[in-house]
């Protein structure tokens, strides 16, 4: 056994042991103390208000997550999908977004269905095992889950497609994670979207593993050095930092938008959390990085730069607690409340136009359930 | 009355114009679809007449071609995709089992997946390796796909625009090696249903179930055995998923004896599912066992030797005498 | 003598190190399998102890795993490819059906392809979309590929190691809800050859076939039915391909009745081979047509009505009942 | 319908309209008028007899292919892929590799097959439906071709895989087309070479077409940019000049098996026939196109420099054509006389340990066979 190089590779910067300045190429605009920073190409100028409204909703979706969190420690889950630590990613990335833009996201994504006006009920009705997810993909603007790795993103660059055909100004935002790289499909839709130049914009987040797998298990070099070797622009961006994400990700929209073709983002993040709440993290990573990463806290950040500049009072911040208190307890009731619909209406969707053998299993089945009323 | 003497390959050319001149929102893609007009022709002039964003040339991947039909149809558009030979859509079978099959049921009826994917399948015409197979069992096993098997021109021609009006995913299997039989086509007929099976020659000895290019074989068989004084019914079943066996449980309660044709692999081919379902209905009419005719089950062997893996007019009447001798 | 008692899943992880102690050619390799020993523990401890060469943590991609278990295995290792959950198989079916299935028989047998692929499959643990499927039918369609569904722990662990050891490609699929059951297993007895079926319960009315997951379940109904003087033979099939039907058509000539049970779709499912060649072989003993009890005909359903779509006890038995009174 | 740049995209340097010019950044070491130049980063030093080999190679191998085709006119083969043009490209590959390497053939390689000592008839039996090649892949170090496209990558990934773990010091050699670079599966190949440093080189020859698909459908920017986004080196080769595929497929090979990793080379060539026999190229491509490239003919070019640097005469040259013809003869007579096995043969390798059942359909096949004898 000579040369077998699996775990010895080349560091990914940032990615094995995470240090507080930020990696060179990274586009950050507000440091991991709250100081607001300029970057030579990206910018952003946002009102009082919309900075509060980043903040509220970064505070909001955490407390439904460590809400969703518990309600499956609670049994009311089946399992729960956790964004925490990737608030500010997807909150930044969901704010980039147009009403008639289009979004297709992973499993994980509950900070942009929340920024999309989807009901978080709906995504706990997926977890919960009632449905795979009750919302409005066309009204929101927003996909389902996919859950199949990768999946989505062939999705988002066809819908890309259909955007071109129909003459319209919007772009579609295809998310992905860090593990999600290494599918075929991945990088059949990058493929895809430069050959056409579809206006998708492909929003990585590298929360540094998948699973277990630790990045450089799927590359040796900065993801978003992949979308050059297609044809189109890659960027780092720290997505942390949900001012930077924003002004990133809008860029990139509004290149689609005008017909320059797709865009990669990676934004360079952390899964604070277990990948599910079926795994147990303890077994491949080490508390320390942990312990680094909560030093770059997303939300800790905004909430010191809108204090110091003013913006912001301890009422505010009061209110916004209130606030994700109530979401959480509305989370919880709802939640705890929701029934399956009747088993028989899994026979009713498969097809829009339902075929007669379908039809007379549903038949048998009604039957079959009815012989059992007032016997057990 | 327009009617016209189109081979099968033709009539699913003029099939395709014309669902496209009905609704804009249908868009052709595949690999080598539009300037060549693909490798059989097929969808030959399309492009020079509706242009390149109507007929897509794409990259070589299976699986992107499937993948961005599911984002077009969501977009509100009707994907119709080639697969340049059957052997070359196992790329694209996670799309088509995971998603294209699944978002209609995931998205309770929200969502809806009218995609056609068109498969020139079976064997027959002394190719290489993966051009000579018959994949329909994969697609017919998934809940959620619809699977139609033509076997003339006339169901060539309108059943490609059927599907394509459909609001459900259909794998559409073109019977390649008769892409060159011709029959009359009547363009302005009223269409047969789509999904129904149908009794194309009358018989009382026993019924013969067949789809896509072994219906012909089916056909010549019953020609044969006419010959000797014994009358085959047979039956061109057409649409594979939903399956329409009410015609097929009529006739086997009538003959008592049934025998299933197709290329694909005896083993959990379509004949399995039939030969299960009409036991089940015709129990007590059956005479024999239902038997199958089918690809042994080896992976498809070399051109020189596929005339002894394919199912033809002897193995036909070799398992309906069998039937007889029960 | 060593006999322990083992939950399955702790009878593959044995059975796994074992076959890595007998072969350094065996080589395992999947998402998650090292560091973390699989979502389901199921390789825990291996990476320690055989090495990252040997225990592989790949990147995400079933078609990669699959593919470069190809190359290994022309170069003389035996892959075994952990697929993390039934439906994550799809990427990985062009490499198993175009490649893994036809290499043997592409080369005239002077390339052999010893790769396993390991899948947890089927239902009943309440998970969320595409970790509930049962995709066996797909495989055991595919000529070249062998299929395997183990039930118990004693399986587990012997099968396991007969797979990997084996010259074949083996589908090897492990019944995800009974990872935790437990069986007293000797680790040192001559085992069963892996490719046959088992009865595991005598009986004189009706014959009741399953495999994996649901053999338990017919053994509850079986009990059950007991209780109601009604006498069920119960066979685990074991193999799914090849089937090994000879001691099913011994006791369906004796019980001339037949029910089989899977969690996959009904349609093309095993049940249907199972139905057609055992009505071939037994048709004169038959008192009612072989029923099939399956998943309905729908993609899997969300969690909470999964109870609802698998076959259960109530479901063998009004089978039963329905065979009994044809 | 506003922008759709199905057609309008960036020329790929060279392949919309060729010019004799090198292009930057293509290695060249022979120029289309056979004159010797040096390249900064690849060098090549041949004897007289190396050189006068690989002649003898290109000039086989294209005999060999120009009676292939004319056997398949002849209805003596099923079907033809011809390798005209692409001489260069596969005999200096394949004489880059070590016995001890290993290559992995697309549907096109007879050049490599010629070059690993694969007899010819093993190929025409494969196109004349006899069997899907004869060849020994362990003996000649050369697998059987893979027709899914890019099925192989993979493949030849995972043999290199197998190599580091022997602790060999031997490079696999991975061909694939243009079109296959768009395959998942290809991507993912070189993801996986690229994490573990497998020692595989993957050899493009980019031909310009996928069928009927120009290169510019595939990729907009040079297919060799491809690597870098995966971590790896990429390089772009005059695929019609044998030194130069030599020089950088050695230095390619030679970094694999010092656990230096993949390495991924475009040669960049030209099909000058059908995609194969099927193939009507009128429909897709101009003349003029094919003129152009005629005039970079790889073995015209290396005839000159032999013949002017007075390393081969007159009689070197006709002994080569008389060989060449010698073969084409020996193929014909191979070819016309070849004849499949007994069809029950294709019961007996679908496994190595044969099942029950399919015994059974065996016996029942050749039972049913023999019902004919004498009968017809
Ligand atoms: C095709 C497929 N293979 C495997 C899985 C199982 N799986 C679920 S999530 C996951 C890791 C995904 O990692 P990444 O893309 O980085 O996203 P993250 O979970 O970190 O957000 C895996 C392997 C899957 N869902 N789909
Ligand atoms: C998966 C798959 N899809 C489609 C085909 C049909 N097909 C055969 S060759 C070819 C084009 C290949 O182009 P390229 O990779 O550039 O290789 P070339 O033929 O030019 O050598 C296609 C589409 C195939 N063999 N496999
Ligand atoms: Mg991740
Ligand atoms: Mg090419």
């Amino acid at each position: 056994m000579s040369t077998l190089p699996t775990e010895v590779v080349d560091p990914v910067p940032g990615a094995g042991a995470p240090h507080l300045p930020p990696q060179p190429g990274l586009v950050q605009l507000l440091t991991p103390e709250g100081q607001r920073v300029a970057d030579p190409t990206y910018a952003v100028d946002l009102s009082p208000d919309e900075l509060r409204a980043l903040y509220r909703d970064l505070v909001l979706v955490r407390r439904w997550d460590t809400e969703a969190t518990a309600l499956q420690r609670q049994g009311e889950l089946g399992l729960w999908a956790s964004l925490l630590g990737q608030e500010a990613a997807q909150v930044g990335a969901a704010h980039a977004l147009r009403p008639d833009d289009m979004a297709f996201p992973t499993y994980r994504e509950h900070g942009v269905a929340w920024v999309r006006g989807v009901d978080p009920l709906h995504v706990m009705s997926l977890f919960r095992g009632v449905d795979n997810g009750g919302w409005d993909p066309v009204e929101t603007g927003f996909n389902l889950y996919t859950i199949v790795i990768g999946a989505q993103t062939l999705h988002a660059t066809g819908y890309a497609m259909g955007v071109q055909r129909d003459g319209a100004e919007s772009a579609v935002l295809a998310f992905l994670g860090d593990g999600a790289t290494s599918q075929g499909e991945v990088n059949e839709a990058m493929i895809w979207a430069a050959s056409f130049q579809a206006p998708v914009v492909f929003f990585c987040q590298n929360n540094q593993y998948a699973i277990s797998a630790p990045i450089e298990r799927q590359s040796r070099v900065p993801l978003y050095q992949r979308a050059s070797g297609f044809g189109f622009p890659g960027v780092r961006v720290d997505g942390n930092d949900v001012l930077a994400v924003l002004a990133v990700t809008r860029a990139a929209l509004a290149a689609a938008r005008e017909g320059q073709g797709p865009t990669f983002i990676e934004a360079f993040t952390y899964r604070m959390g277990a990948h599910t709440t079926s795994d147990d993290p303890s077994r491949y990573r080490l508390a320390d990085e942990m312990e680094e990463w909560k030093l770059r806290d997303p939300i800790a950040r905004l909430r010191v730069y809108l204090a110091h500049e003013g913006m912001a009072d301890a009422a505010f911040f009061d209110g916004v607690d209130a606030e994700a208190d109530a979401l959480a307890a509305r989370v919880r009731r709802g939640t705890v409340q929701m029934q399956p619909p009747a088993a028989e209406t899994m026979f009713d969707s498969v097809y829009a136009e339902q075929t007669p053998p379908l039809a007379a299993q549903r038949e048998q089945f009604v039957a079959y359930q009815a012989s059992f009323e007032g016997s057990h | 009355m327009a009617t016209e003497t189109l081979t099968l390959g033709k009539a699913l050319n003029l099939g395709l114009r014309r669902a496209m001149e009905d609704d804009p929102k249908v868009v052709l893609m595949g690999e080598d679809i539009g300037r060549l007009g693909g490798v059989f022709r097929i969808t030959d002039g399309l492009q020079k007449d509706f242009g390149e964003a109507r007929v897509v040339d794409t990259p070589l991947a299976e699986a992107g071609i499937l993948g961005t039909a599911v984002g077009l149809a969501l977009r509100g558009y009707r994907p119709v995709c080639e697969i340049q030979f059957d052997g070359f859509v196992f790329p694209a079978v996670n799309q088509i089992i995971t998603q294209v099959a699944k978002i209609s049921a995931r998205s309770r009826g929200r969502q809806r997946m009218p995609v056609v994917v068109r498969i020139p399948f079976g064997g027959g015409i002394g190719a290489v390796e993966h051009h000579s197979e018959s994949p329909e069992a994969y697609f017919a096993h998934t809940p959620g796909l619809k699977v139609v098997a033509v076997s003339n021109p006339v169901d060539a021609y309108w059943g490609i625009q059927q599907a394509i009006a459909g609001p459900d995913p259909v794998v559409f299997l073109e019977p390649k090696r008769r892409y060159w039989e011709k029959a009359e086509v009547d363009l302005d007929a009223t269409p047969e249903p789509l999904f129904g099976s149908r009794v194309v020659r009358g018989g009382d000895d026993v019924t013969v179930l067949a789809y896509g290019p072994m219906v012909k074989t089916a056909l010549q068989a019953a020609e044969a055995a006419a010959g000797e004084g014994r009358s085959l019914e047979v039956v061109d079943l057409r649409t594979l998923a939903p399956l329409d066996l009410d015609p097929v449980v009529a006739s086997v309660r009538r003959t008592g004896r049934c025998v299933v044709v197709h290329e694909a692999a005896v083993t959990l081919g379509m004949g399995a599912e039939i030969a299960a379902r009409i036991t089940e209905e015709c129990f007590h009419s059956l005479e024999a066992p239902v038997l199958r005719v089918g690809g042994w089950d080896v992976p498809y062997p070399p051109a020189r030797m596929e005339e002894e893996y394919l199912p033809d007019l002897d193995r036909v009447l070799d398992a309906v005498d069998r039937a007889m001798g029960f």
